[in-house]
């Protein structure tokens, strides 16, 4: 039986993809640091290594998530993000020859480290049937901030990560997240990194493209964050 | 021609192995499956039996290398006892999960402590998740036929399923008995060339046990499930064809003795159903309504035939050589899978456990004269009256309480 | 003994692949470069055993696989005990006729774990009977599948998950690993009249030494020193590079057993200082001093052990 | 979340492959490609032997080739190249 219920209507969920090994710390940062803003703000969240990629391999495609609900969640267990409201890609080639798209909840905003032009980046986002949940992509180039990336094998694994949290470029990727979308404030954001220059600095850096504006957008985030300059 | 034998179980099933024509089997030695071993590396070295035998260094060893050869595609076996079956278990899933039907035979032992090395079925029973299929034999003839038997089953393209023989360690491994040993044309007839569909092979190559994807895993299971399925209907298929071919007949699932106008009826398997039976004669001439109901596969567990069977009966007296300790009912796991199998039955008897036979006892003619008694309380007190009876320990005859209770009063009158 | 096909150079090697593109490994991962060659060596008629470990998991998801030729799954504890039960299932389903198959190549790839630590048992019990068996050891020096923890081939002074560097342990790993060599080609195992060690930084050298082992009646053993990107903390197109480096400084040596009788693959001229191959590794960055010093002593006390004659790097 | 299975074959015994391993495309793990300088390359085959992938052709009239769809970029190919020709080039600079 099929109970015409909606489960966590309230939770947005955050994909981080990343590569493995190389980049796969600065990627869970980024989702860890999200979901501790949004603690922060006093809501229920969590934050996790996709369990199915793991081991990772280097240069493996892999995925960190964030959720950040209201509500408490009730997919507590449920351990990946099948619709996601945003999707972060650590490495601007993962936007190239991988269904970053797939599942995505109307109003989907996508986030990518890279020093490219967003426009030049539209044509490989796919699947392309998704594109029309598409609202907007935004770019950060990260790398450039010269935060470093940190690798670890604390954190993985399940173990804790007794490392600093946010140290590297998951921080700017993560303040470039919080103003594409205002899923969670930059105060928060700031509150809870180790590096907060590189925080603020993704914050104000981010380049947003509008991609599908105006359409009946089902999910949480807010139609116009703000302070967004639209390029 | 058959031959008429004096021997164990143990040579009965090393007859069976050689009539099978088997190609290779691994050897390490603990009590008291140890002389299969024997019996097959003597047949070697005389050039009766042509088959490779390799001395493993454990048991772990001794499964994988008969996985290994089944993966080969080739018919081999193994065997153990004890905490050697213990130390094997890391293998039984890969090798029936592998749908490799390698043959082993386990005569067994109490497990550690204190090194018991008598018979015991818990060794056995603790494996019995893990998708082979087994019984318990209860003579040398039985052990030979089951062999064979259980050889055709497994191996069926249809199955492809590992399997034991398995006996009372001691009481079937070690005491001689008359037994007929196939001629080997009926033994052609009745069980096939091992032929699996896939194998190591450079000309057609497979990869065998790769990774699986997360959405593999539970339709795998599921094939593992419902392969139990068809294990039955084979072996009702092959139990009467065994029948005709060598003319000797057995239930396919459970042996029933004295069960017409039985009230009451012992439910176990293994050696101690010989006993059993001879106790159910005395029990008879005086007056007890009682028969024996022995199993004689408890992979798959004959659940379907329980259901059939059992309703016919008011009391049922489980006995369990076996521990399995704080389980449902307190007894052993023998208990559990039959209440299991009739708890939803109408008109389903009382099912009373007993434990007995641990550490390699034999369960006397007194013992089960014991359990018929407690077993006509139980009927005409119409309900349970005491879970949990290990016997000798803590029965719940009339007797028993009278004794204890006149041993308290000595005790008190003594302070 | 048969006599093995010699490969001369880079060019001569044979151009079939067994091993073939598809696989879940690292970038630059050093096992899957031993897995390719060693296949290439050995061609069609072969057969792997391969145990769990990353050459296991890394390969085959899902559901599929990368070799052409026939392979199976052990567990990580018995790679050389399946591998005894497909060897004799061989030669007797051969005797008897069963089978029209020429005997194969049978190669158990095992990790170091499944090798020398867990797997130690049923390799040490195939070698010791004689069972006409390849037995690779692949060795990445760690656990590497389940997230790099310390094996005993781990090198002192390594960070693993199980071994971090911490104010009361300061090296890390405080153990110096177990030497295979002398274990299974010491005159413990007198079956095994063929052992080597390989890199996959010298690989005409290595396929050589997989066909001397196979060409070998009876079991051969071969120790393959495979840096990994991952475990070792290294970028990936440097995997070769750390591979040559390893021998240069004498954290890994390249010879043979045969017969008991010891010929060098590899002599360098002179050994450098270890430290030239700590420093390319973030897995040894925690690393003072006096650790250098104590790993360059048993780098020098090996160079004796195995009576190496080169020049020793000038003490500090 | 509605759940979708996979036939799972007897045993979870699958084919050996013969060219590739079609289940486990690795080309898009590469950021960054590797690109030859013909002129500059002498057909040596180092990067053909060390190539972890088995993604380095020689087997065609115009020289090295690499296998893109299975390439991870790993870059050992352009590390061992003895002079040099092989450069690593991002692979979002390439359309195709």
């Amino acid at each position: 039986m099929t109970l015409a219920v909606a489960i966590d209507p309230n939770m947005l969920e955050v994909t981080v993809w990343t590569r493995g090994v190389t980049l796969a710390k600065e990627a869970r940062d980024t989702a860890t640091l999200l979901a501790k803003a949004g603690k922060a703000e006093g809501k229920h969240v969590q934050s996790f290594d996709n369990y199915v990629d793991l081991p990772d391999r280097i240069g493996v495609p892999c995925k960190s998530y964030a959720r950040i609900s209201p509500d408490p969640i009730e997919t507590f267990y449920e351990y990946e993000n099948y619709r996601p409201d945003i999707v972060v890609l650590a490495e601007e080639t993962l936007v190239k020859g991988h269904n970053i798209l797939g599942g995505a909840k109307p109003g989907c905003v996508v986030v990518i480290n890279t020093a490219r032009d967003p426009e030049k980046l539209l044509k490989w986002i796919s699947p392309k049937e998704n594109m029309k949940h598409l609202k907007a992509v935004a770019c950060i180039d990260a790398n450039a901030l010269g935060a470093g990336v940190m690798l670890t094998f604390d954190g993985t694994e399940g173990s804790g990560d007794d490392t600093k949290i946010g140290a590297g470029v998951g921080a700017a990727i993560a303040g470039a997240v919080a103003k594409a979308t205002g899923c969670v404030k930059l105060e928060s954001l700031v509150s809870v990194a180790e590096n907060k220059a590189a925080v603020k600095q993704g914050y104000e850096k981010v380049t947003v493209l509008p991609v599908c504006k105006g359409e009946a957008f089902a999910c949480g985030l807010p139609e116009d964050p703000q302070e967004i300059k639209w390029k | 021609m058959p031959i008429k034998k004096r021997g164990t179980g143990l040579t009965a099933v090393a007859d069976a192995w050689q009539l099978a024509d088997i190609d290779v089997t691994a050897s390490y030695p603990i009590r008291p499956y140890t002389a299969v071993m024997a019996e097959v590396a003597k047949r070697i070295a005389n050039g009766l039996m042509k088959c490779e035998m390799v001395h493993g260094e454990g048991e772990h060893a001794q499964f994988s290398i008969a996985h290994g050869a089944s993966m080969a595609g080739a018919r081999a076996t193994t065997g153990s006892s004890g905490v050697g079956v213990a130390y094997a278990f890391e293998t039984y899933s890969p090798i029936a999960g592998g749908r490799c039907p390698i043959q082993a035979l386990i005569a067994d032992r109490t497990l550690d402590p204190p090194g018991d090395f008598g018979s015991e079925h818990t060794e056995c029973l603790n494996l019995r998740d893990n998708g082979w299929i087994y019984g318990w034999a209860e003579n040398a003839q039985e052990s030979l036929d089951n062999s064979l038997m259980f050889f055709r089953i497994g191996e069926d393209p249809d199955i492809m399923l590992p399997q034991i023989v398995a006996m009372d360690g001691y009481f079937v491994s070690h005491i001689a008995q008359d037994y007929e040993m196939p001629d080997q044309e009926q033994v052609d007839k009745f069980l096939p060339p091992f032929k699996p569909q896939f194998r190591l092979d450079v000309n057609n190559p497979v990869i065998m046990g790769p990774q699986i994807e997360p959405e593999m895993g539970p339709p795998l299971e599921w094939d593992r499930n419902v392969v139990m399925d068809r294990v039955k209907e084979k072996i009702v298929a092959v139990t009467e064809e065994f029948g005709k071919i060598f003319g000797r007949k057995y239930a396919p699932f459970v042996e029933e003795y004295m069960t017409d106008d039985a009230d009451m009826v012992f439910l176990l398997q293994g050696a101690h159903a010989v006993t059993c039976r001879s106790a159910i004669r005395y029990l008879r001439q005086a007056g007890y309504k009682v028969g024996m109901c022995r199993l004689r596969w408890f992979r798959p567990f004959p659940d379907t035939a329980l259901k059939a069977i059992l309703p016919k009966f008011k009391v049922v007296g489980v006995v369990d050589t076996n521990t399995s300790y704080g389980a449902a009912g307190g007894s052993g796991v023998l208990l559990v899978e039959t209440r299991a199998s009739v708890s939803e039955v109408p008109g389903k008897p009382l099912i009373q456990g007993f434990t007995s036979g641990l550490g390699g006892e034999t369960i006397t003619h007194e013992e089960f004269f014991k359990m018929a008694e407690m077993m006509k309380m139980t009927l005409e007190a119409g309900r349970i009256i005491q879970d949990a009876v290990w016997v000798n320990f803590n029965d719940y005859l009339p007797a028993v309480s009278e004794v204890q209770a006149a041993e308290q009063q000595v005790a008190q009158t003594k302070e | 003994m048969a006599t093995a096909e010699m490969i001369k150079t880079i060019a001569q090697a044979p151009d079939k692949e067994y091993y073939l593109p598809g696989h879940r490994t690292c970038a630059g991962c050093g096992p899957a470069l031993a897995y390719r060659l060693i296949a290439k060596a050995s061609g069609k008629n072969t057969i792997f055993v391969g145990p769990t470990g990353c050459m296991y998991v890394a390969n085959t998801s899902y559901a599929c696989g990368p070799w052409a030729v026939p392979w199976t799954h052990a567990q990580i504890t018995n790679a050389g005990a399946v591998g005894s039960g497909i060897a004799e299932a061989f030669k007797m389903m051969i005797k008897k006729g069963k089978i029209k198959d020429e005997y194969p190549n049978i190669i158990c790839m095992a990790g170091d774990g499944g090798s020398i630590d867990i797997g130690l048992q049923a390799a040490s019990a195939m070698m010791y009977r004689g069972h006409d068996v390849l037995f690779v050891m692949y060795d990445n020096e760690s656990y590497a599948n389940t997230g790099i923890q310390t094996s005993p081939m781990t090198p002192y002074g390594a960070a693993t998950m199980f071994t971090p560097p911490g104010p009361e342990i300061p090296e890390a790993k405080k153990f110096f690993p177990k030497d295979p060599m002398a274990i299974f080609c010491g005159g413990g195992h007198p079956a095994v009249k063929y052992g080597a060690t390989a890199s996959i930084a010298y690989p005409v050298d290595l396929m050589n030494k997989v066909r001397k082992g196979l060409a070998q009646e009876g079991p051969a053993f071969l120790h393959v020193q495979c840096p990994c990107p991952k475990g070792w903390t290294f970028p990936a197109n440097r995997t070769v590079e750390i591979g040559r480096l390893a021998v240069e400084t004498g954290m890994w040596f390249m010879y043979e057993l045969e017969d008991g009788v010891k010929k060098w693959s590899i002599l360098p001229k002179q050994l450098k200082p270890v430290e030239e191959y700590l420093q390319t590794q973030g897995r040894f960055a925690h690393l003072k001093p006096e650790h250098v010093a104590k790993l360059q002593a048993w780098v020098n006390a090996r160079v004796q052990t195995l009576g190496l004659e080169v020049p020793l790097p000038p003490a500090r | 979340m509605s759940k979708t299975y996979k036939q799972v074959p007897f045993a979870a015994i699958v084919p050996s492959p013969t060219v590739s391993n079609e289940h486990m495309v690795t080309g898009n793990w590469r950021y960054l490609r590797p690109v030859v300088d013909k002129g500059q390359c002498t057909q040596c085959k180092t990067c053909w032997i060390f190539c972890p992938d088995a993604c380095v052709d020689f087997s065609k009239d115009e020289g090295v080739d690499f296998n893109l769809k299975y390439c991870k970029g790993c870059g050992v190919c352009s590390s061992v190249c003895p002079v040099g020709a092989i450069s690593r080039v991002p692979e979002l600079d390439f359309d195709e």
